[in-house]
């Protein structure tokens, strides 16, 4: 018998009033994330400051006194991560925030929050690496690292917003995520959404929905900290309550208790984001139904991406837009269903081909697909992403593998040279 | 089962000190004896190595009312710098390193606190003198005894309980296996009453002078005490003088 | 290049995978482990220290797995080859410094014997979960070299060539094996030094006031120099020019980076290698590397039995993926049968490449201890029986 | 026009004229401490090309950027590991790590204190001044309680390491501590420090007037300086315990550790020789 969740289903949670602080708003990205994470009830952050995501540590330290939270900066990311996994347990909301090499050296961890189905929202304001690359600029190459980055199987929830208000939004969705699923959700920002400043519209506490964390309702001698429910997620229960936890990295059977080889409930962990996955993903689509050639994006380059798609359609070309807003779990479902209906699919990414990949595999050679990637160091140039429209639209053949489309820098810096 | 006396004598620490034990939490990165929480009615937690610390730290944060125990092996390889610093910001918990002369679960291999002559490898690696390293660091409490020392262990623990503020007390206990409730070998057995037998007890010594080495005597007491605000104490007191009345005590 | 005799234990002896390793990192002239001690990869320390002192090697415990890959590379640097041996969690802590060795361009060769994860798992189980965590691991783009030996005799040959590969492309190369693999025992022979064929980086030999760090040659690959040999160079792990110097601009990181990607992908072929066994009339194939390849062989004369043509197709190097002729397979046979100790990791690849050609059957097997041959021959039984087209990676 | 002769700068051998100039703010110290650095090894006429530098990630991570040595530029906190390595490989060289005290002691702390216990023969030159800097003034381990930083933005609450302190504790041979106003005292104790063998680490006391100075209001560099110079005294084998830097008051500076301890490779070799299977 399972209790907890289903007992109160129904029961919507509304935002607290001393936490959102309503209005509207001229702020960057990283203090709009930090906002977004006090409004959704976060009350710890533990954080490390790292360029370009330092804005919203920052931003967050000066508001938590205010809300009753708490905050700490501590001695590298390992302990950052450490921190909110323990504060966690002992019953608060928390973040971590941190950028490229601070998101390696937090892999570790969050392997050990996958198994403890510890839910905490990670924010990662991407920038341009490998290692310390370029760290005042943007970049979208940790996108395969947040899924497959620690040792073992896990899954994640990862969602790309592309505006500062969206930072706000999908903070607070992230929260209601990670509290619903008990997973880690990592919001994979860049640096350029990170660092814009726009409008950002805080709006009234009622019109906030918080998922509260699920916590266990029965007796106490009966509760086994890993007993899902039906939908795959066990209640939680905090430390101190009096339940004799015994939470452990190793693998554990429903009591918690180390066991020597998987059980068929260790894969709980994977197949409770990949069963649920339909409900967890959220895409944006434009002029989907009758398009020729669907352009992928996610995070800033969707913004971008936007330019390049008026060029084309003002050339006649159909073109539909299709935003990942939340990346992982990928939306496998939809882009299968589209590649039967399309040409082809046009992946623009600061990286050199990562979503690519799962958009490749995705359309099963039912449509071509062009990647049209950029290093880093700044977002696409619309043009590029137009030609590529334009090349995939003309092409007829089916072509095997990624078609790399060779932008004007790639043009610049390597054909000059030979 | 078998506990380690480890286990009883924290068990009667926690009762001499009054604490409620729903409150008692331990975070540990090398406890494998799981079954531990059910008997003491402690929370456990087992995180990944060398990051107790931090964990502790997150939970002491997130619920203040928690007394938060760590419980580590190895803590001066990999988690020695927080260590270091949950030390100088004064976090409210106690340590409780288990300087066991061996990693545990490792095969017996040379852990950074090591004497030449119990493991093979570790002849040209100097010890940590855990005590001095912490004082350094500012703890509020630093005390070593052997797993011997069954009431002076449980005075030090009960003292480190009821005291608010980041305190250190290593036991030096051979063997994880024996940790874990397994019985000990003989070997494990003799080299626990070295231990007690080699030791010398000189309370509030300078830890400069309790160095582990091979020359001289293991030197056990309790070596230091001093009261300090913790984290969360100056996080209020700080903020309730800056903001004032808008700022709610953290608690 | 010639092997140095001092560290070659010609002949044959019973050793672990683990043992095996170590063996050929010294056959490869490996002088430099950086190492913090976790198991399932005890053996592997223990087997360097025993012979350190044989073959003049040195030997450093860190403090931790990050520390631990940072004097590998420091290492590296000053002339010797270098390695790290860990697992599970502590693949996890180097992450960092893989993208660095990424970056600064250092050869050095890191074990990773897998352990079940995830998080602290099992720490003797059985498991081959880090297979993506090794392409993915590290933020940025990059692209590695990751080789899966099967037997302890393996073990040695792909150390050997783990250390050519990561001296000619100046990359850190990962050798992925298995708790299974790194404990068994079996006959491995060391052939003779002369016939052991090594390659060293290039050094630079010019003028020392027209050295660049990160010139490239035409292979992509810029000539090393060693600390200490008066060229007094500067390497950084921001994007740099040729000098080594950062430039903070999309051009530099244009140019900077994806050579660092193109030196791999350009040589893939010679680099990629893998083992098939009748796969040319096969109507299912069966793609497994590891551990899992040694039941894999049983299970198929099961199947054979059934009357269904099977063929075999092993990763040795997995990546790069060998994109080609999974592909080329793809378009001949009816369906691929991926048996690995996860859920789900080069089955998605071979869902890429298989590119709607032909039915991808995955099979996970739960960590902690290997399937029986029994259980993948069901699965291929299964896999054939399936005549329809399912545009998904189809879970068995 | 006839060309007029450009002198060369007298530390032309020493520092990389091609990046100049640099890229820290005006009246900061890290140029002093890399001026000191320079005319030390200038006086210890040591040879240049056995001499590397290893840095972190912080302005003072840029150093190695700028010295005409073999230098690397690491990742955060594990410039020390990473020169562990360098030593090991080949024991000829002179390693120095160059630094902050984000780098070296926030997150390169575990490293720091376990290449003291080692006694790794390197030199650490910390440059300490009290704040995160290149990630625009966050509080860092040596923040001094009630200063402010955008971290604690309403004063810090976290007492600060005593870095001489706790080098002592971990086991370091030779310790000091200068303020980027003593130019010549620390040239003189990074000369010592290079020439002794073991872990020895200097720290320089370095205005930071972009961040440190303008967050809590202290004046420009030169009134930093001024401040050094009024408020720092010397006191040579002060006990380690006594050199707690309070906001704004008394720096005590001096050489306080200098003691003999043997190093990590002679302790590996000595072990080595006598774990040797002894030929019959």
């Amino acid at each position: 018998m399972a209790f907890g969740i289903e007992a109160e289903k129904e029961v919507i949670m509304k935002a607290n009033k001393k936490d959102v602080l309503t209005g509207s708003y001229y702020i960057d990205g990283d203090v709009a994330a930090a906002y977004g994470a006090i409004a959704a009830g976060c009350k710890f952050v533990g954080g490390y400051p790292i360029t370009p995501s330092t804005e919203a540590f920052e931003a967050f330290v000066h508001r938590a006194p205010y809300v009753g939270g708490i905050t700490i900066q501590m001695e590298d990311e390992l302990g950052s991560i450490a921190s909110i996994l323990g504060a966690v347990w002992s019953g608060k909301k928390a973040m971590t925030i941190t950028s490229g090499p601070g998101f390696s050296l937090m892999m570790e961890n969050i392997g050990l929050g996958a198994m403890l189905e510890t839910p905490f929202v990670l924010l990662n304001v991407q920038r341009s690496g490998p290692s310390t690359g370029l760290p005042t600029q943007a970049g979208q190459a940790d996108m395969m690292q947040s899924r497959w980055g620690a040792n073992g199987d896990y899954e994640i929830i990862a969602i790309s917003p592309d505006s500062p208000q969206e930072m706000f939004d999908y903070t607070i969705k992230a929260f209601n995520l990670s509290e619903k699923y008990r997973c880690p959700v990592m919001i994979m920002a860049d640096e350029c959404v990170g660092h814009m400043t726009e409008k950002v519209v805080v709006p009234e506490a009622d019109k906030i929905n918080i998922e509260p964390r699920r916590f266990y309702k029965g007796p106490k001698e009966k509760y086994l900290p890993f007993k899902p429910d039906k939908d795959l997620v066990p209640p939680m229960a905090k430390a101190g309550d009096g339940y004799k936890l015994h939470i452990s990295g190793l693998t554990h059977d429903e009591k918690g208790y180390p066991t020597f080889s998987q059980t068929p409930d260790t894969k709980r962990l994977v197949d409770k984001i990949r069963l649920n996955a339909d409900k967890i993903i959220e895409l944006n689509e434009d002029e989907i139904d009758d398009a020729d050639v669907v352009v992928v994006s996610y995070g800033i380059t969707s913004r971008v991406a936007i330019r390049g798609i008026e060029q084309a359609r003002a050339k006649g070309l159909k073109v539909g837009n299709l935003r990942l807003v939340t990346v992982w779990p990928f939306p496998e479902k939809r882009i299968a269903e589209l590649s039967k209906k399309v040409k082809a699919f046009v992946v623009p990414e600061i990286n050199y081909g990562q979503i690519v990949y799962e958009v490749e595999r995705c359309a099963h050679g039912n449509a071509n697909v062009v990647l049209v990637p950029h290093g880093g160091g700044f977002v696409h140039n619309p043009e590029d992403i137009f030609k590529a429209i334009k090349y995939a639209a003309q092409e007829k053949k089916k072509v095997e593998g990624i078609i790399e489309h060779k932008t004007e820098l790639y043009r610049l810096i390597h054909e000059k040279n030979s | 089962m078998k506990i380690h006396p480890l286990f009883s004598t924290f068990a009667n620490a926690v009762k001499k000190a009054e604490i409620e034990s729903d409150k008692i939490c331990l975070v540990s990165d090398f406890l494998y004896q799981p079954k531990i929480s059910e008997y003491l009615g402690f929370d456990l937690f087992h995180v990944t190595r060398g990051r107790s610390i931090p964990f502790a730290t997150g939970m002491k944060l997130g619920n203040p009312k928690l007394k938060v125990v760590v419980f580590v092996g190895d803590l001066i390889t990999l988690g020695g710098n927080h260590f270091m610093h949950a030390s100088r910001r004064n976090m409210d918990i106690v340590v409780i390193c288990v300087n066991n002369f061996l990693y545990p679960k490792i095969n017996g291999k040379k852990s950074p606190t090591i004497k030449s002559a119990f493991s093979p490898y570790s002849v040209f690696e100097r010890p940590v003198n855990i005590p001095h390293v912490a004082r350094s660091s500012r703890a509020v409490y630093v005390a070593r005894w052997t797993a011997l020392h069954k009431k002076e262990l449980t005075e030090s623990m009960t003292r480190a309980l009821g005291k608010s503020g980041f305190s250190v007390i290593e036991v030096i206990s051979p063997g994880n296996c024996y940790f874990a409730g397994i019985p000990a070998s003989p070997k494990e057995n003799e080299l626990i009453e070295f231990y007690h037998k080699n030791s010398e007890i000189k309370n509030d010594e300078d830890t400069k002078n309790v160095e582990i080495t091979a020359e001289k005597k293991i030197i056990v007491g309790k070596f230091f005490e001093k009261k300090r605000p913790t984290y969360i104490d100056s996080y209020n007191e700080r903020h309730s003088k800056v903001i004032g009345d808008k700022f709610k005590i953290y608690e | 290049m010639k092997a140095n005799s001092k560290g070659v234990l010609t002949g044959t002896h019973n050793l672990s995978g683990n043992e095996a390793i170590i063996e050929g990192a010294f056959a490869a002239g490996c002088r430099f482990l950086g190492v913090y001690p976790i198991s399932p990869s005890l053996e592997a320390t223990d087997r360097f220290l025993q012979r350190s002192g044989e073959v003049d090697a040195t030997f450093v415990q860190m403090e931790d797995e990050i520390s631990a890959l940072a004097a590998v590379l420091g290492a590296s640097w000053t002339g010797k080859k270098s390695m790290s041996v860990t697992s599970g969690s502590g693949l996890s802590n180097m992450m960092e410094h893989i993208g660095l060795g990424i970056m600064l361009q250092t050869p050095c060769v890191i074990v990773n014997v897998q352990r079940t994860g995830p998080s602290l798992g099992i720490p003797n189980g059985v498991a081959q979960g880090d297979t993506m965590q090794a392409r993915w691991g590290s933020h940025g783009d990059y692209e590695t070299i990751v080789l899966t030996p099967n037997s302890p005799q393996e073990c040695f040959d792909l150390t050997i060539k783990a250390f050519n590969f990561s001296e000619r492309f100046r990359v850190p190369v990962l050798l992925l094996t298995d708790a299974y693999i790194a404990q068994k025992k079996t006959l491995v022979k060391i052939p003779p030094t002369k016939d052991l064929k090594l390659i060293s980086r290039k050094l630079f030999k010019g003028a020392k006031n027209k050295y660049l760090p990160y010139k490239n040659d035409k292979n992509l690959v810029p000539p090393m120099v060693n600390v200490g040999d008066g060229y007094r160079f500067h390497v950084t792990g921001l994007t740099h020019d040729e000098r080594g110097y950062p430039v903070m601009t999309s051009e530099c990181q244009e140019a900077c980076v994806r050579p660092l990607m193109e030196k791999i992908t350009k040589y893939q072929d010679e680099i990629i290698e893998y083992e098939e066994v009748e796969t040319d009339d096969a109507d299912v194939v069966v793609i497994s590397y590891g551990a899992t390849s040694t039941v894999v062989s049983k299970a198929i004369s099961l199947a054979k039995k059934d009357g269904i043509k099977v063929g075999s197709f092993r990763l040795i190097t997995i990546w790069p993926f060998p994109e080609k002729r999974v592909r080329k397979l793809a378009q001949k046979i009816d369906a691929f049968v991926i048996p690995e100790i996860n859920f789900g990791q080069i089955a998605f690849e071979i869902e890429r490449c298989a590119a709607g050609n032909c039915n991808v059957f995955f099979v996970p097997i739960l960590g902690g201890g290997l399937p029986t041959p029994e259980d993948i021959c069901k699965s291929i039984i299964k896999a054939s029986k399936e005549k329809k087209k399912i545009e998904k990676l189809i879970e068995l | 026009m006839a060309k007029k002769k450009i002198e060369p700068h007298p530390m032309e051998n020493i520092l990389r004229m091609d990046r100049i100039p640099h890229i820290w703010c005006p009246a900061c110290g890290i140029g002093t401490a890399v001026t000191s650095f320079a005319s030390a090894l200038e006086k210890l006429k040591v040879n240049l090309d056995e001499v590397c530098v290893v840095s972190g990630i912080g302005c003072t991570g840029r150093v190695a950027g700028y010295t005409k040595v073999d230098s690397f530029h690491t990742t955060h906190g594990r410039a020390i590991a990473y020169a562990t390595g360098v030593k090991l490989g080949n024991p000829k060289m002179k390693v120095i790590v160059f630094s902050g005290d984000g780098d070296i002691i926030a997150i390169g702390g575990n490293h720091f204190m376990h290449a003291a216990r080692r006694n790794i023969d390197i030199t650490v030159i910390c440059v300490n001044n009290f704040i995160y800097a290149m990630t625009g003034g966050q509080v860092a381990p040596t923040t001094p309680l009630t200063a402010y930083a955008t971290t604690s933005p309403f004063g810090n609450i976290e007492p600060p390491y005593n870095i001489p302190r706790l080098a002592e504790a971990c086991g370091a041979v030779y310790v000091a501590r200068w303020t980027a106003l003593h130019v010549r005292r620390l040239t003189n104790s990074i000369v010592e420090a290079i020439q002794k063998p073991g872990f020895s680490v200097v720290e320089v006391i370095s205005p930071c007037a972009q961040y440190y100075s303008r967050i809590n209001r202290l004046g420009d560099g030169l009134d930093m300086m001024r401040f050094y110079h009024d408020n720092a005294v010397i006191k040579h084998n002060e006990p380690t315990e006594n050199l707690d830097i309070d906001y704004q008051k008394q720096i005590i500076m001096g050489k306080f550790i200098d003691r003999e301890k043997p190093t990590y490779i002679e302790r590996y070799n000595e072990w080595l020789s006598e774990s040797k299977p002894k030929k019959k």
